[in-house]
Formats: C-alpha cells, structure tokens, sequence
C-alpha cells in the first residue's frame, strides 16, 4: 500500500474532511479571536471599540470563573466516574445469561436516544420536582421531607442527569470489550485459582482500559459542552452553584449579549479544553495503538 | 501424584451426546496424547479432566480421590491453551507469578521459582517484557512457565502448537518432550496433527466422535492399527488404503500399506502406474502414483536419489510382510 | 465457562437486569404513561395507570404541525449524516490505509475541533450564515451538522477501517479495480457494520443537536428541537401536552434505535476492543 | 398585490397559541397573506429573536417581545414605529400606563396583545376560617399576618406562594417590584446599585422570612407555573403574582379552588406610596429589518384591534379574551360579569408607573426591571444569588453583598454612568 | 508470457535498505520459490514485483518489457495472499468474478470461466456460499480461482498456506503443484518453510537480509549448499554442522552432515554419545544424540525400528561421501 501513487492519493482523499474542518475551525475561531479583542454588545451594535484584553480580564477576574471551572471538572468528573463504573457494573450484568436479554438492553441503551432538553425536562418536571416529582412521591410515601434537588443539590442533580443520558453509551462500549474477552484467559485463570473477584480486577478490568479510555474520550468532548441540561434545569444557580464554563459563556452571549466578552471567554475555554484535550489525547493515543 | 482416571464419564451438549460413556486409566508421569479429528471431543474431554466443564454422568478420580466436583483450580492440574491465554497487560513475570500470587506463595518463593522456570525455559531475558512483544514460540513457552510453577499432579495441553509455524513447532514440540523427560509430572496433550501425537506420546488415545478407538502406544498403533480409522489416522504419509480385487487377493475386505513399506522400480512389481506429482524432500521422494486401478493415488515413499519424473511409468511392490488387513466393518484381521 | 448455569442463578441475574433496565427507562417511561394521562392526573401525584386519552397529542398537534419539524428532522439527520460519510470514507480511507507520521495528529485535531463552545462562536456563524443566505435552510444546517459531527465519524470509521486487512485491497488492487471500486465494492461493503454503527450514531446525535438548530432556524428548516422548545415552557404546567411532545420528538429516534439496536451495539467498538 | 408570507415569532404562551387558531378571519380578509408562525419559549425566543434583529438578519416579520425591550429597541431603531395605524384601530381606546410603556418620545412602537400588572390573589375560604381579612390595599404587615393564620404545613397548605426561581424575568421581577413598595430602587442616579441600602435589606429579610416560614418548599425553583399549579390545587393561601393569573385560578376547568379567590392590590410598606409598578405586556412589533411593513402592520392591527378582542370572547368567552390593553373591554359589562378580577385587575394596571418606578430619584425607566440592555444579565446574577439566599445556600447579608459587587461590576464594564 | 528480470532492484523503507541492489531472472513456466528466515524481505521482494510497493532502485522487466512504474493491475500478474484477501461480503461466485468484471469481461465468458476454475479446483458446490462459510483449505482454493481467472502472466503467492494445518497444507501443496503442472505458467512463491520449498520449487532462491544467498533446484541446494546458511535452512531436520576438531580432520572450517547421512550403532561407530529425546514416526525415528563433544545435540534419522531409549550410548558414523565442507568464513570448499 505503499506506493507513491497511492500516497498522492492518499492526500487527495484526505483533503477534503480536513479542508473544512480546517474552514470550520479558522474562520468561526479567527472571527471569535477578532470579537474577544472588541467592546462589542448586540444590543448596542453601534458602539464598538477595541477593547484590548480587557474582555479577558473582566472574564477572568469573574467570580463566577472559578466557580465555573470546578463546576466543570465536578461535573465531567462526576460524570464519567457514574457511566464508567456503572457502565461496568451493568455491562457486566446484562452480559450474564438472562431472560429477556434483548428487551433488557433496548430498555438500557433508550436514554441515549433522549435529545437532551427533553431529557433534562423529564427529569425536572417529572422526577425531580419537590412537588409533583416521582422521587418527591417517593420521599412522602416513605414518610420523609421530598428533597428540593436543583434547589439543594443542583449540581449534583445534573450529574445525575446527564450521566443517565450517557450511561448507555458507555454500558454499550464497555458490553462490546467486555464480549471480546477472551474466554480462554478467564479459564487459564480460573485454573490459576483466581476467583470471581481477582479475575474480575486482573483480567477484566485491565482489558478494558482501551475501551474506559475511548468512553473518557468521547464523553469528555461531550460533557465539556453541556449546557442545555443546565439552562432548563437551574439555570446555573442558585448563585453560580450550577454554572460551568460553557453556561458562563452561555450568560455573556446570550443573556449579556456581551459578544466580546462571550468570545474571550470562548477562547478561553477552547484553550483549557485544549489542554484537557491534550492530556486526554496523550493518554488516549497511546492506548489506541 | 497424578494418577487421572475416568469412569463412564459422559458429556451431553443440550441434546447431544458429544462423549459417549468413556472410561480411561491415565498413570502417574505418563505423556498421553489424545488425538482425532476436528469435533471428535478432545478438548472436551480434556475440559472434563480440568474441571471447565461439568460432567453428565461418570467419576473423574484424581490419585484415587473423586474430583468430580471439584473446582477446576482445586484439582491441581494446570493447563496450557491454544491460544496461551496469556495476561495481555502482565509482564511475562507477572504472567508466570499470577499462580503463585493468587495461592498466597510467599514472594521469596515465588522469585526462586520464576527464576527456576525463566532459566529452564529460556525466558530469562524477557521477562519484563509484555506478552505482545513476544514471538509465538516465546509466548507458548511463558504459558508453560505459568504451568510449571505451579507444580501440578498434571499438565493439560489443548493443542498448544497449532497458532506455531511449522519450524517453531518442532523446536517446542521437542522442548515440551525434555521438558517431561525432566520433570516425569503426567501431561495429557490434545492435538489432530498426528506427528506430534507419535513423536511425543508414551500413550496416544485415539478418539472418533467421543469414541476411543484404540490406546496404546504410537508404535503399537503404527504397526497394528485396531481399525481403518486408527490406520488412516495414524502415520504421514498416510497409509495407503486399497479396497477390491488386490484386497480380495489378502483375503481382506480392505488392505493397508504405508508408503514407505512399498518398493518402486521402473520396470518391473506387482502393480503399475503413472507418476503424478513426486515431492522431493531431499533426503526421501514421495511420488504420488495414479492410474493404478486400486485406489486414486497410492503414495510411495523413496530414497533420495530416485529420478522419476511426472508421466512415468512405474511399478511398485508392497512389502507383504507389513500389509495391514481390515475385514468389511473396518476391523483388523489378525 | 460452558458449565451449566443453573435456572436459579439466571432467575437471579433476569430480575437484578430487569430492575436496572426498568429504573433507567422509568424516566421516559413516566413520560409515556404522563403523556397520556390528562392535564389533572398528570399532576395528581404518583399513577402508573393512565386514562390513555391522546388528547394530549391531538392538543399538540393542532398547537404546532408535528410533520414539518419531523421532516426537517429526518432530512437534517440523514441527510447530514450522508453528507459526512461521503467526506469521510475518503478520508477514513487514507488514514486507515495510506497513514503518514501525522495521521494520529490529525485524528486528534479533528477531534479536538469539537471541543470549542458552540455558544462563543454562534455570533460569527449566525452572520455567515445571514451573508450566505443559509439561515433557515435545510441545506446550511445540514453542512451545520454534518461539520459538527465530522470529527467523529471520521474517526469511527478510521477505527473500523484499520481492522480490515490492508491485502484485501492490495487484491483488490491486483484484480485491476481503481481507487473507486476498490472504496466502492470492497472496503465499504466490508465495513457495512461499522459504517452502519457510524451512520446510526451520526443520525442520533444530529437528529439530537438542539442549539444550531434552534439559533439558526425559524420555520422552513426548523427541526424536533425547536418544536420541542415551543413547549418547553408554557403559562402554567401542561405536563401531559409537554410530555406528549417530548413523546413525539423522541418516538422517531428511539423506534429506530431500537430496532437497529444490534447494528448499533455491534459497531460500537471503535477499536476499542480486540 | 404580491403574495407575502409573513414569519412570526411568538412565546408559547395560551394566549399567543390561541391566536394562532384564530387568525382565519384575517386570511380571508386578505388572501394575498400567508401566516408563518415560529413558537418557541420565552427566553429561546428572546435569544433568537435579539440575535437575529441585532444583526438585522430579516428572519422575521413580526416580533413577540416584552414591554422590555421595546424602548431599548426603538432607541436602537430596529423597530418600525407604528405611528400610521388605521383609524380604526383607536389608538386611543389602549390603556394608558400600557401605552406609554410602549412609547418612545410619544411615537408608539409596539403594540400590546395583552398586558398584566401584578396583584394579591388569596384564597377567601381559607382566610375566613382563619380569621383575617385582607384589605383591598394591603401592607406587607397585612400580608404577613395573613400568611401566618393561613399556613397549615400539615394538610399541605402555605399561606403564601412567591416566586423563587432564578432569572430577572421571574424572582427578580417580583422582587423589584417588592423593592419598589418598600422605597427601594436599583440604582441612584449616578448608576450605583444600591443593594446596600437599609430598603433592599429589609426587602430581600422580609421576602426570606415569608418563604422560609410561610412559604411552600422547594421554593427556590418555583416560578409563574409552579405557583400557578400550587394554588390551583388549594396549597396556597396567597398568591402574588401577575394579574393575568387571575383568569385562570378562576377558571373552574382547571383550578380546585376557583369559586374562593379574592383579589386585592399588589402590596406596600406602611409609609411607601408604591404598589411596586409592575407592568408587563406582550406586544407585536415589527423589525424595521423586516422587508414587508406593510402586510406586518395590517396583522399587528388586526391581531391586537378590539375585533379579535370580540371574536375571541365569541369563540371561547369573554374570560379568554386578551386582557390589559384596552379600556373599552374593561368598559365592557359582559367581560365585568364573566371576570371578577376585571376592576382589580384595571386598576392594577393603571397604578403602574413604569417612568418612576421607585419613590427615589431613579435615572432609569421600567416597572419591575430596569430598561437597560444589560439588566438581562444584571438581573439574572442578582435572581441566582437571591434565590441562593432562598436556598438556604447562603445569607440575605452575604446575597445583597454578592449583588452589589456583581452589579457593580457589570455596570463599570458597561460603561456606566454614560 | 511470463518471464521476469530484476535489475539492480533495490528497496528502502526510510533509511533501512531493505533489499539491497537485486539481480534476478525468472523464466516463463518456472515455478520460483522465495525461502529464508522471517523478516528477509521476501514479501517485499515479491510485492516489489507486484507492483503494490515502489522500487527505490533499478527496474523491474515483465516479459522483457519494463514494468517498473506501471501498476499492480496492469502487469497482469495473479497475487495470492497469505490471509486469503478474499472478499468477505462476495459470494465465492462474486469474489473469483471480481477480477474479470473490473477487467469488463463479457458475462458469458466469465461465466464460463468461473465454472472452468471451480471444477478445476473442486469448488463448483460452494460457488454461492459465502467465504466465511468455508474451511481454510476451501477459502486459499477460492483465491488460487480468482487469480487463475485472470489468466495472468504469472502468479505470485505469499505464504499461501502457513494459516492452514499441517495436514491441510500438505494437500493444498500438492493442489498448487498440480495446477503449475497444467497451466505451466510462471508461479512465484514465498515461504519460509523449506518442505515446501524443496517439494515445490523448480527454482528456490534463499534470501537472507534481502540477499540472495543461492539460487538454485532444490536438490542442487540440497546436494551442495553454498554456505553454511544455505545448508542450515535446507533440509529437514537440520544438517548438523560441527566445528573444531572433528571438522579439521576434513580440512575444513565446519562441516556439515545431514541427520540422514548417519549411521547409528549401539557398540561401534566414530562419534560417541547419549541418546536424549527421540522421536518414533513410525516410518522414521530421530534421535537427538547429546554429549558427542561435536554440538550441542547430533540429530540422525534410523529407520522406524530401531530400539533406543533415553540415556543409551550410541555410536555415530558419518557418511564421508555426503560431508559438507565450508571454510571459515562459511563459503563452501568444493
Ligand atoms: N459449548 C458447547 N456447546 C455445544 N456443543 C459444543 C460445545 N463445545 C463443543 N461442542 C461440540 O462438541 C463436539 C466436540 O468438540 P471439541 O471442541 O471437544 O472437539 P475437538 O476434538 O477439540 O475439535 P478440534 O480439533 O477442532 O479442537 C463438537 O461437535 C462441538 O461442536
Ligand atoms: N512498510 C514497511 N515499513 C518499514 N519497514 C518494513 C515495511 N515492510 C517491511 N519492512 C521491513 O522490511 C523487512 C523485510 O520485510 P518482509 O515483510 O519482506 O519480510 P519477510 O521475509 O516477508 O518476513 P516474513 O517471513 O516474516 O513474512 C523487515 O525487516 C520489515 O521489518
Ligand atoms: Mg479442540
Ligand atoms: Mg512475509
């Protein structure tokens, strides 16, 4: 496969997917470096200034950065701790002879097809509510005060939101590399005296990894983004309890309509993802050979 | 200390009876191969013996002691897969120590005895390295290691050649016969490929669908062959197997000559035929013979220097006094 | 492990899978039930047992005509995921089989690509696609989605694309087929599952994408999401009527993921395994 | 004349989705228009809508939008000035406090479809079995010890529902409107915010202590729907809210408690001659990016003229009809009988004044929110941590010191004082 | 039809010549097999050939013509790939036509041909199943069809057969030496097992490090290998190559003698030893003698009959006549 032809080839066939992902990163990217150096509100279209890097300065001295990138990291921490070990544990269940196997997982992997506003008002409306909410009916029936979750909980309400939309699809990644186990190793195993546990932690587990590393992956790209389950459930409050930086930035364009400052923070946070995306790559890179 | 013996032991798949009710003596430090076909039950019996499948009905007693119901990593007999089923992600020293690990060996002891079976098997050198950056026969090696240090009453090998190419394979093969010579600890080997089976084995067992046709050993099988499945299975070449009038002429419903037992001349034997392909080893020739009238091809082995070419006439001579007769079931005539 | 399992142990395993599939379907269950209970049961506490009255959906309906944003749906999603497969498979192609010192690099990048906030860039793009005459255009949020999700159909693909021995195309090759049939009647057909699983993923998470296809959409290629963000909030709480609308905009895509739930689990291995 | 189609976005609200249905009378009045409708909720349609006339995309032709944005908008000439409307629109007949809201220098820009102030609705069965009465004027005295007779934790009933949830168009509406009957005001008039004042910290101690003992829990997530819900259910003793309510906690198809509900004016603090300004009012306007005026002027009259008033009380009764925005309605006896909210309602609205909304001198305009661009985002910060405080999460002190320096904060990067 | 030059072919893979400069001719109908050890560049050679890698250097001659730039399907070469590289989702039907319908032949004529191929190599009742529904010696028979359909100039195959068993592979030998007997074209063949090299070939060329090392008939290479490393990959067991002392009695730096060139005595004979493993075929027996003071291990061939057991003293002798000599620095001494 190796000859000059196929090489020049090659180049041609690539060109195009990375030409407009090129077009697609450059010019959004380039106009929104442009904007993060101008005083530049929608509303007031006709008074724009160069701002110098006061956009970054005024988006950096927020009191509600820091708050926001520990809600990031809480948040797609949180949620790939739930889906991976979950996925785990339910790959592991629903990959042990059952009855109903097929309905089993069709009800399992269903949360992934939920558009995500829908799904945060479901769980808003419909479970989570203090009054009307399944689990507020649970907490009166067993005779306890409902808890007011995106009041008291709001951030960890939206993990728990979130993870269930994501959940299917780390169980689906995690059943497939679990499936490809090899039997054979299980029993050289088993003949090794290792029990369920050991075996599940010597062998299962680290025959995993690629597929925990490509799950960390994809989600993070996912989870870096979330704010539409944000904006209907608690609109990044009470205070900034639930404000992550794709919702900050979220508040300045849409709500401030601050486009200057939206794009400093814009910038911002393409370079922390950036770096995120770089340790994340390293690791994954390597486990993807 | 590893006495193996199967009593009536059956095996049932759903409806289907893959081993008929089967019994079998394996003696302590005995080197048995069970051989047969593809889908004759080798691995299965094999899996019964190990304890990775429940029996149907039967006794497996180990030194005399029931373990039909023991679990498999109680029964002290160690296995080495077709497919090393090596820890992909352990060093090959971590691979070998995960036995020892998992039964609570002491380190010191566990370092004595992966540095015992490194040096035996020629793995000093790799240890550290992962099972990935391995060659076939280098692998197969670490998957006996992990085998040895457990110091079992018995090895079980499921073919644990067959992913090797044919130049490794004779090299292991060899590795894993010094390897009993040495420690005299009872191996029970699967495989189909015959070879291996004759070169390695005190005792073959013979298996056709869950069936033991003949046990004995290879040169018991090599010269007296209980039936037709047992002759066509066991030497390679295989024998030739000649039914009709020449049989008739033996007072046989078939007979068998193995091709190194028939002489070839260019003009003068028994019976005449053509040259088809003739591969030339070097050391021997096999001519593949057509045209014969007894069989499609008669396959007869030569020295090294016969010069026959492909079309030739030639006759050849079986030598009678190794004629192998089988009457119409298949049975050997005595 | 081929030792019988016993029916008690499976009874065991059946009943702990079924609880975890039925709690994490409940939510969309409830909707179900929810959206056909009336206004008054819907908000009446816990009830599993509706009225089954669709005057929720029949309220719906003449409140906003379900089949046009389910059109634009169904065009956006397929039609974007068609649009990637074709920039893709090329370049998958390349990467898979002709790699160069960059190709991991690339990979990454393009991945990486999808970690910018929409939101910081909405402005930019809202004006190009007022300049270029693509705002409201099936065509313009179709290049939208299809750009979006580039990334990572490029590298699913990649990921099925290395599994498939490079001699099969090499012979391929031989047997006189140029780039094209090669692409065409061997390397695609060979990764149908893959590319099956790619497609099936592309549709969902188009056909899920609620923030360029609101922001750049009024009526004519205004998509679920933007029906659904018609009933999102209304004067008072129409929880029956909201979750009948939810019902609707997910319907589609849960039917046909669960119907091509097999192709999906399949080719969800992004080289992950093996 | 040329066939047009007209886009038009509005909220989804029942009223909004109600003319939907009902716009065949215009249609057939001229043939040559074609209705296209986007409907989205509120603050999606904020978003889309500022973006798109901000950047005079000309997606629309006819805009839904709040008494918010139509002067920002009419300063920033994105807005047709609807000073050309036929006669028979009578212009005159639109409530005043309403129509001067919409109104830059006196040129219209917008025309109201419906408009609400904010008014007590209380529950008058369970305010006699608890023994008090609730003035037509209260204070927030009255209010409070009425809360407190009402409340009965026990059979699930609280004497008062306020708004909790976060966002300058839900608590902070009601809060600035509270602010406003207790003498507070945003800012002075060099623009500094003044949640440090004595009146906003008796406002934000006095809104917590109402919530936190008389108020229904999980508060700090209720807004205009959830209150709405509760008290149709019979677990609010109080309710204070927009005057729109009214319609539909009377509304006996979907409210438990529709025969015992008693209205009364939006309260004050003893000695604060204010009953808060709120008016709100959902008007069309046309985009001064949009290419067809005219067509969008001819619907902009027909869909907020008295004739659709009329064709929806025909249609569906007078208590559906549009309320707020013209007088004639509330002259009206049929619509007097049909709504018993209808005086109170009127006189709510016309208590309003938006232009001076605080006892102090203010530099600003609006009722309950502050007619600047930034006040959406301004607004929205101080709503989080207030309702923060309602949470529990932290302290009235610590909430009006976050506010404070937040606002502060916005306010110098906006550049003010201009 | 199909004759083949190498001139002065070279081939790097970045700074690593892989192939240093080459010169080769292979005549048309030969059938050429590529031995040597794993990672001699004998798949490059033969993809260089093909056409699927660029040369660095020198040109590649198809019947005289220079092929060097044109690709892989126009110089009308048949490859068959060690992994089969059959199309999976293709139908066998399907998969030996692919060839012809991309060359645009009529479909009457592909029919025929198709049918022709399939008699010839017994697939007719398989042509519509699908490859995965074949065995392994089923699947390689499907990629020899599609290459015969093309009636190419030449065929060119790489380790057509090390994925399949050993049994398998000894009949797919004798199919592939067949089908070079009847269509007499040219074949290239890689392998590195040297059975099949030596029963195949009409021409072996032993590379070692993309050199070639000899280029010869088999029994020439078998009668007289160039060098040592000639003569330790040809033959099967290994020659046994002895140094030192015993070698100096011939004059020589090594020499070499082949397991068959032994005669085993237990009383008398030159060379003293031990008799470590042995291996019984039956027709055969060798034994790896130890302690003979010569090599680690003597490996000899007796007959099938022969009673040693593990431990015994035997007595070797050479055959002088069949002594290989080589000098120090490993060149044959005539
Ligand atoms: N888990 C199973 N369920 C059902 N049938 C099985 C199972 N395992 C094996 N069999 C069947 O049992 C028979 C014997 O299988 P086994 O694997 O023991 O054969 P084998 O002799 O090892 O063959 P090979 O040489 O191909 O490895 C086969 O017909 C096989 O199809
Ligand atoms: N694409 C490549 N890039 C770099 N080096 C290569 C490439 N292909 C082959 N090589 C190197 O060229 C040498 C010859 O490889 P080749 O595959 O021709 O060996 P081979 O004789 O076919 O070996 P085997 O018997 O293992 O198939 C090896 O050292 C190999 O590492
Ligand atoms: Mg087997
Ligand atoms: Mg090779």
């Amino acid at each position: 496969m190796a000859t000059r032809q196929t090489a020049s080839l090659a180049r041609l066939m690539r060109a195009p997917a990375i030409i407009l992902l090129l077009i697609w990163m450059i010019v959004p990217l380039g106009m929104t470096l442009y904007y993060s150096f101008l005083n530049y509100n929608l509303l007031n279209p006709a008074s724009v200034s160069w701002a110098g890097w006061f956009n970054y300065q005024y988006f950096y001295t927020d009191p509600a950065f820091f708050d926001a990138i520990w809600n990031t990291l809480a948040l797609v921490l949180g949620v790939l701790a739930i889906t991976v070990i979950g996925g785990i544990a339910i790959a592991l269940l629903i990959d042990k002879p059952i009855f109903g196997q097929g309905i089993v997982r069709i009800l399992i992997i269903s949360p992934f097809f939920v558009m995500p506003p829908v799904a945060a008002l479901i769980w808003k409306n419909m479970i989570m509510h203090p009054s009307y909410g399944v689990f507020a009916d649970i907490a009166r029936a067993i005779g306890v005060q409902p808890v007011d979750w995106f009041a008291q909980y709001p951030l960890t309400s939206i993990i728990i939101i979130v993870a269930w939309q994501w959940l299917p699809f780390a169980t689906l990644i995690l059943l497939t590399a679990l499936q490809s186990l090899d039997g054979e190793q299980m029993e050289a195993a088993e003949m090794d005296g290792a029990g369920a546990v050991s075996r599940f932690i010597h062998l299962t587990l680290p025959h995993m990894a690629r597929a925990i590393t490509v799950v960390v992956l994809i989600q993070t790209i996912f989870l870096l983004g979330i704010y539409a389950e944000i904006l209907v459930t608690t609109n990044g409050g009470p205070g900034n309890a639930s404000t992550n930086l794709t919702y900050l930035i979220y508040r300045a364009a849409r709500l401030n309509f601050d486009i200057g400052g939206a794009a400093a923070g814009g910038i911002i946070a393409v370079i922390l993802a950036n770096i995120v995306a770089f340790f994340l790559m390293r690791a994954v890179g390597k486990n993807l050979d | 200390m590893g006495r193996i013996t199967l009593e009536a032991v059956t095996k049932r798949f759903g409806d289907v009876e893959v081993i008929p009710p089967l019994n079998l003596d394996i003696n302590d430090g005995e080197f048995v191969v069970f051989v047969g076909p593809s889908g004759c039950g080798k691995s299965t019996l094999l899996r019964l013996i190990a304890g990775l499948e429940d029996t149907s009905g039967g006794r497996i007693l180990i030194d005399g002691k029931d373990a039909t119901d023991t679990p498999p990593a109680k029964r002290g007999l160690a296995m080495v897969f077709q497919s090393y089923a090596l820890y992909p992600h352990m060093s090959v020293r971590k691979n070998i120590a995960f036995p020892m690990r998992m039964a609570g060996v002491p380190q010191d002891e566990q370092d004595r005895r992966i540095t015992a079976a490194a040096k035996a098997l020629n793995l000093t050198d790799y240890l550290d390295r992962k099972p990935g950056q391995l060659s076939g026969g280098q692998r197969q090696r670490v998957a006996i290691g992990r085998a040895i240090v457990r110091e079992p009453a018995a090895f079980l090998f499921d073919e644990p050649l067959s992913n090797l190419d044919a130049a490794l394979r004779v090299g292991m093969r060899l590795e894993i016969s010094e390897l009993h010579n040495r420690l005299k600890t009872t191996m029970i080997y699967v495989t189909h490929d015959q070879v291996e089976a004759m070169t390695m084995a005190d005792k073959i067992v013979v298996l056709r669908a869950g069936n033991i046709e003949q046990v004995g050993s290879p040169m018991e099988l090599y010269r007296a062959p209980r039936n037709l499945f047992v002759a066509g299975f066991i030497g390679s070449p295989k024998m030739n197997l000649i039914d009709g009038a020449a049989a008739a002429e033996y007072g046989a419903h078939t007979i068998g000559i193995r091709p190194e037992h028939i002489a070839v001349s260019p003009d003068h034997g028994k019976w005449r035929g053509r040259v088809g392909v003739s591969e030339h080893l070097g050391s021997d020739t096999f001519f593949y013979v057509e045209d014969t009238g007894l069989a499609d091809t008669i396959t007869v082995r030569a020295g090294g220097n016969i010069d026959l070419h492909h079309g030739d006439t030639v006759w050849l001579t079986p030598d009678d006094a190794q004629m192998h007769r089988f009457d119409a079931t298949g049975a050997r005539v005595a | 492990m081929a030792r019988a399992v016993s029916t008690r142990t499976k009874v065991g395993y059946t009943i702990a899978a079924w609880i975890v599939a039925l709690v994490i379907f409940f939510p969309i269950l409830y909707t179900i039930i929810t959206s056909l209970k009336t206004e008054q049961e819907a908000i009446s506490g816990f009830n599993l047992i509706p009225s089954f009255t669709l005057s929720s959906f029949e309220a719906v309906q003449t409140q906003n005509n379900y089949w046009k944003p389910f059109t634009n749906s169904v065009i956006l999603a397929v039609g974007s995921t068609i649009l990637a497969l074709i920039v893709a498979i090329p370049a998958a192609w390349a990467m898979a089989f002709s790699p160069t010192k960059h190709t991991k690099d690339i990979l990454m990048w393009m991945l990486s690509t999808k970690m910018m906030p929409a939101v910081a860039v909405l402005v930019p793009i809202y004006l190009i696609f007022l300049r270029t005459g693509l705002m409201d255009t099936r065509i313009g949020l179709t290049v939208m989605l299809m750009l979006i999700n580039l990334p990572i159909v490029v590298w699913m693909l990649y990921t099925y694309f290395r599994e498939i021995p490079g001699e099969i195309l090499e012979a391929a090759r031989m047997d006189g087929a140029t780039l094209k049939d090669e692409i065409l009647y061997v390397l695609t057909p060979m990764a149908v599952p893959g590319i099956a699983s790619t497609m099936l993923l592309n549709v969902i998470l188009a056909w899920n994408e609620a923030f360029w296809t609101i922001q750049l959409t009024t009526t004519n290629a205004a998509p679920l999401s933007a029906f659904i963000a018609s009933f999102s909030s209304p004067q008072g709480l129409f929880w029956a009527k909201l979750s009948a609308a939810s019902v609707m905009a997910i319907a589609p895509i849960l039917i046909m993921g669960w119907f091509s739930q097999k192709q999906l689990v399949r080719g969800l291995t992004f080289g992950a395994v093996k | 004349q040329d066939n047009v189609t007209l886009t038009i976005a509005t909220v989804n609200n029942g009223d909004m989705i109600r003319m939907q249905q009902m716009t065949a009378p215009f249609t057939e009045a001229n043939p040559n228009i074609q209705l296209e409708w986007v409907t989205l909720e509120e603050n999606i349609l904020r978003e889309r809508v500022t973006t798109d006339i901000a950047t005079s995309g000309g997606q629309y032709d006819v805009l839904t939008i709040g008494t918010y944005e139509v002067p920002i908008w009419a300063a920033q000439d994105w807005l047709t000035p609807l000073d050309d409307l036929p006669e028979s629109y009578n212009v005159d007949d639109l409530v005043p406090a309403v129509r001067a809201a919409l109104s830059v220098n006196d040129t219209l820009y917008a025309a109201p479809f419906y408009a609400e102030s904010a008014m007590v609705m209380y529950r008058t069965d369970l305010a006699e079995a608890a023994g008090v009465t609730i003035p037509d004027n209260p204070t927030w005295t009255d209010i409070t010890a009425a809360a407190k007779a009402m409340t009965d934790k026990e059979n699930e009933v609280y004497g008062i529902c306020l708004r909790g949830k976060p966002g300058w168009g839900e608590n902070m509406a009601f809060l600035t409107a509270m602010a406003n009957s207790y003498g507070a005001r945003w800012f002075d008039m060099e623009w500094a915010p003044q949640f440090d004042s004595p009146e906003w910290q008796a406002t934000l101690t006095d809104y917590l202590t109402l919530m936190n003992e008389y108020g229904p829990p999980g508060a700090s997530s209720n807004g205009f729907n959830e209150n709405l819900s509760l008290f149709q259910q019979g677990k609010c003793g109080m309710w204070i809210d927009a005057t729109v309510a009214a319609s539909f906690v009377t509304d006996p198809e979907d409210s438990t408690v529709a025969d015992s509900v008693g209205f009364a004016q939006f309260p004050n603090k003893e000695g604060v001659d204010n009953h808060g300004n709120w008016l709100w009012a959902w008007n069309l306007a046309i985009p001064a990016s949009s290419q067809k005026q005219d067509a969008a002027k001819t619907f902009v009259a027909w869909a907020t003229s008295q004739e659709y008033t009329n064709m929806v009380a025909e249609a569906e009764g007078w208590r559906a009809a549009p309320p707020g925005t013209r007088t004639s309605l509330y002259e009206n006896p049929e619509y007097q009988a049909e709504a018993p909210f209808a005086a109170m309602t009127l006189e709510s609205i016309n208590a309003a004044d938006t232009q001076k909304s605080s006892v102090q001198d203010i530099p600003y305009t609006g009722g309950q929110f502050v007619a600047i661009p930034e006040f959406q985002g301004i607004g929205t910060a101080v709503g989080q941590t207030f309702s923060a405080a309602l949470a529990g999460q932290m302290s009235a002190e610590d909430a009006l010191a976050a506010a404070q320096s937040s606002t502060a904060r916005e306010m110098a990067r906006a550049g003010y004082p201009k």
